[in-house]
């Protein structure tokens, strides 16, 4: 679904990472690991097209995938209320959605209360569901996700978690950059960890397993 | 005021000009001549 | 370390040797100007140096449509560099100007269609080296400046046609600088632009090269933090 | 591509116009500039067509960058330019739609700062207005054209507004100087050549950038940090 040849990323003169070369398939999670300055959130901005590699290729085996994206950032204006930010969506993306569907969306997020609330004064839990519910109306056949867990609440992320594997479920090719190895990995199928500027293992997350409970450790660390 | 000296005063400007740009492009390749034998001194470490 | 090549360095050092033989060609060869007298020998000096500030912005927009098209940082260095000469043979060249009017006509700045055009030019230019200036993700940087570079020089032509008519609509109180020159006249401007070219060349040379140089010390230096 | 650019143009207005303090600063800033210069006429004298035509395109100048700053710092809150990016349309319709946004708001500062002009300046209108509009809404598009386009540059930048303009004002030249030819023209100050003139140089200038823009933005609206 996803090919990436021999893709390398300066920044500036820094070589942030190079020679990466991996596929990622469709119906599987595949897990980007590595510590703070490896690159992980730059290689994922190179899959999702929003950056263009310094050097070699990425692209998609399909034609016109539907890409979605998940990071820290929420995406969400404060001034528009929750169903507006999800119907500005919908026009920006050019999808054909009843706004009765967009609810219903915002009811799968648990947001249904809050929908003609205006997204400013949303907590950070709330602000990134709502987010999810944009990516989650793209269908997407591709979905990235940058650390969207990172601080939320209990609930938010079982939210998270379920989603991500109904998204694999589905046949979409999901790609998921984490620091919380403990309690990302189980979800995966594949890893991919980015060490020194290289890819530093890419293999099935069993083989991660046996192969170091010690980097396991040393990457939580 | 002189035509003449108008005149030098003139030429003397533009020349003032394009050798404060060379004197400014000397002193950069001072320091980056200076850069390069740090640079060199620490790689034979 | 292998050693410059002194080619730049010469042209500059000729282009200023040939620019003075020039003054013989000014001063003897070339008539002086009836009404202006000697104020008109300014003009073998102004227009050399507003040519080749033009022709700089022109390697301005062929360095950032390239960069645009292949993205080699030596066409952003490039832009970098001919930006420099260009802001500062356009500001020396306002400065000449300025002289000149005060000198001929007794006001300091006429709104002569290609002397306004220079300093707007210079304006906008001043700006982009601003911008260059600014410390953004290097990537973006370069990207931001070539947009700028393309649409700065694509302004040239619609600021000089708008300050025409900005002119012809107030009665022009100055008539035509040099409408008619006489072939000696021509033949001295023509050398002067010529061994300023030389100049220009030289010193847009050492620049671009001394720009080279620091981005491969920046090179060496982040190569050597990652080992 | 239309319906991006038709979210984003509705977006931005409803978000600039009914929610925040939108346009106020923009306008506030403007009609002060009429108010200083106000104070450059000596008792029972006014300011001249042409200085009163100048004062108009300053204030809407400001008010332009102003407004395209604002404009492009809506993405930035959230970093929603990147959900942007992520939209199958082409990028340039971010442009377009931001353009439009921005000439609306535009033309609706400039509809105060008209009779701005009428009262602090001492101005009347004289001449046909059909020109006069027409100068004004070319204008205004080269001017929202550019500006959509640089809007996004100085993206994540502090001192945005000054970098903005510094970078724009004498690109934009050739529309002030029409602008302001037109202008004084209106405010009663005949010329022999007409607005004709003027009018070519806005439409060609209109060309240029709006052509420019669909070209180059993709370039300077994209995911790098």
């Amino acid at each position: 679904m996803l090919e990436l040849h021999r893709v390398a990323r300066l920044y500036g003169h820094k070589v942030v990472f190079r020679d990466v070369s991996c596929t990622c398939a469709a119906g599987s999670i595949t897990l980007l690991a590595g510590n703070n300055g490896a690159g992980k959130s730059a290689l994922l901005r190179i899959m999702a097209g929003l950056s263009r590699p310094s050097s070699g290729t990425a692209h998609f085996t399909m034609p016109a995938p539907r890409v979605g994206y998940l990071a820290h950032a929420t995406f969400v204006y404060p001034a528009l209320t929750a169903l507006e930010n999800l119907t500005f969506w919908r026009e920006a993306y050019g999808l054909d959605i009843a706004p009765a569907d967009l609810l219903a969306g915002l009811e799968r997020v648990g947001l249904a209360a809050h929908a003609h609330e205006h997204a400013g004064v949303f907590s950070r839990g709330m602000a990134q569901r709502l987010n999810l519910a944009r990516v989650l109306m793209l269908e997407p056949d591709i979905l990235l996700l940058d650390e969207p867990g990172a601080g939320l609440d209990a609930d938010s992320l079982a939210l998270l978690h379920q989603e991500i594997l109904s998204a694999r479920k589905r046949g979409a090719c999901v790609t998921l950059v984490s620091h919380d190895l403990v309690n990302d990995v189980p979800l995966a199928d594949r890893v991919l960890l980015l060490k020194a500027g290289k890819l530093a293992f890419n293999g099935p997350v069993t083989h991660f397993r046996e192969l170091a409970g010690g980097t396991e450790q040393a990457c939580c660390a | 005021m002189d035509t003449l000296v108008w005149v030098i005063i003139t030429n003397a400007v533009v020349w003032i000009g394009l050798g404060a740009y060379l004197i400014f492009l000397a002193l950069q390749q001072h320091n980056l001549a200076a850069r390069l034998t740090q640079w060199e001194m620490l790689r034979h470490d | 370390m292998r050693s410059l090549s002194i080619v730049p360095a010469m042209l500059v050092l000729s282009g200023s040797l040939t620019f003075a033989c020039c003054q013989w060609l000014i001063y003897s060869y070339a008539p002086t100007e009836a009404t202006m007298g000697l104020t008109q020998k300014i003009f073998y000096i102004h227009l050399p140096l507003a040519w080749w500030a033009l022709f700089s912005f022109f390697l301005v927009f062929v360095g950032s449509v390239s960069y645009l098209l292949k993205r080699a940082p030596g066409a952003d260095r490039l832009c970098a560099a001919a930006a420099e000469t260009g802001v500062l043979l356009s500001g020396l060249a306002l400065v000449t100007g300025t002289l000149w009017a005060r000198k001929a006509w007794g006001v300091w700045w006429t709104w002569d269609p290609r002397l306004t055009t220079t300093l707007i030019m210079w304006f906008i230019y001043a700006g982009y080296l601003v911008l260059r200036g600014l410390n953004p993700p290097p990537q973006r940087k370069s990207l931001v400046c070539a947009v700028v570079g393309i649409a700065a020089f694509l302004d040239v032509p619609l600021v000089f046609v708008s300050a025409r008519i900005w002119r012809s609509i107030h009665p022009a109180v100055f008539a035509a600088k040099d409408g008619g020159l006489e072939p000696e006249m021509k033949l001295t401007a023509l050398g002067c632009v010529v061994s300023f070219g030389l100049f220009w060349a030289g010193l847009l040379w050492l620049r671009k090269r001394q720009l080279d140089l620091r981005d491969r010390l920046d090179t060496l230096a982040s190569a050597a933090q990652q080992q | 591509m239309l319906r991006l650019t038709l979210a984003v143009a509705r977006k931005d207005l409803s978000l600039t116009l009914w929610r925040g303090n939108g346009l106020m600063q923009a306008l506030l800033l403007g009609l002060l500039i009429f108010f200083v210069f106000s104070l450059s006429q000596e008792v029972g004298e006014n300011l001249s067509p042409q200085s009163a035509a100048a004062v108009f395109w300053l204030s809407s100048t400001f008010c332009q960058v102003l407004i395209f700053n604002q404009l492009y710092a809506l993405e930035e809150v959230n970093n929603s330019r990147l959900g942007l990016l992520l939209s199958p349309a082409p990028i340039p319709a971010v442009w377009l739609g931001k353009a439009i946004a921005g000439f609306i708001l535009l033309l609706f500062a400039q509809l105060l700062f008209l009779p701005a002009a009428v009262v602090f300046l001492g101005q009347s209108l004289h001449g046909p207005l059909p020109p006069a509009v027409a100068i004004l809404l070319l204008a205004d598009t080269g001017m929202c054209a550019l500006g959509s386009l640089l809007g996004a540059l100085a993206q994540g930048q502090a001192a945005r507004e000054s970098l903005l303009s510094i970078v724009l004002f004498p690109l934009l030249t050739p529309l002030l100087l029409a602008g302001i030819g037109v202008g004084a023209q209106i405010f009663g100050n005949p010329s022999p050549n007409g607005p004709g003139a003027w009018m070519g140089i806005a439409c060609a200038f209109d060309a240029i950038f709006l052509a420019t823009g669909l070209l180059l933005f993709s370039f300077i609206y994209a995911g790098e940090e």
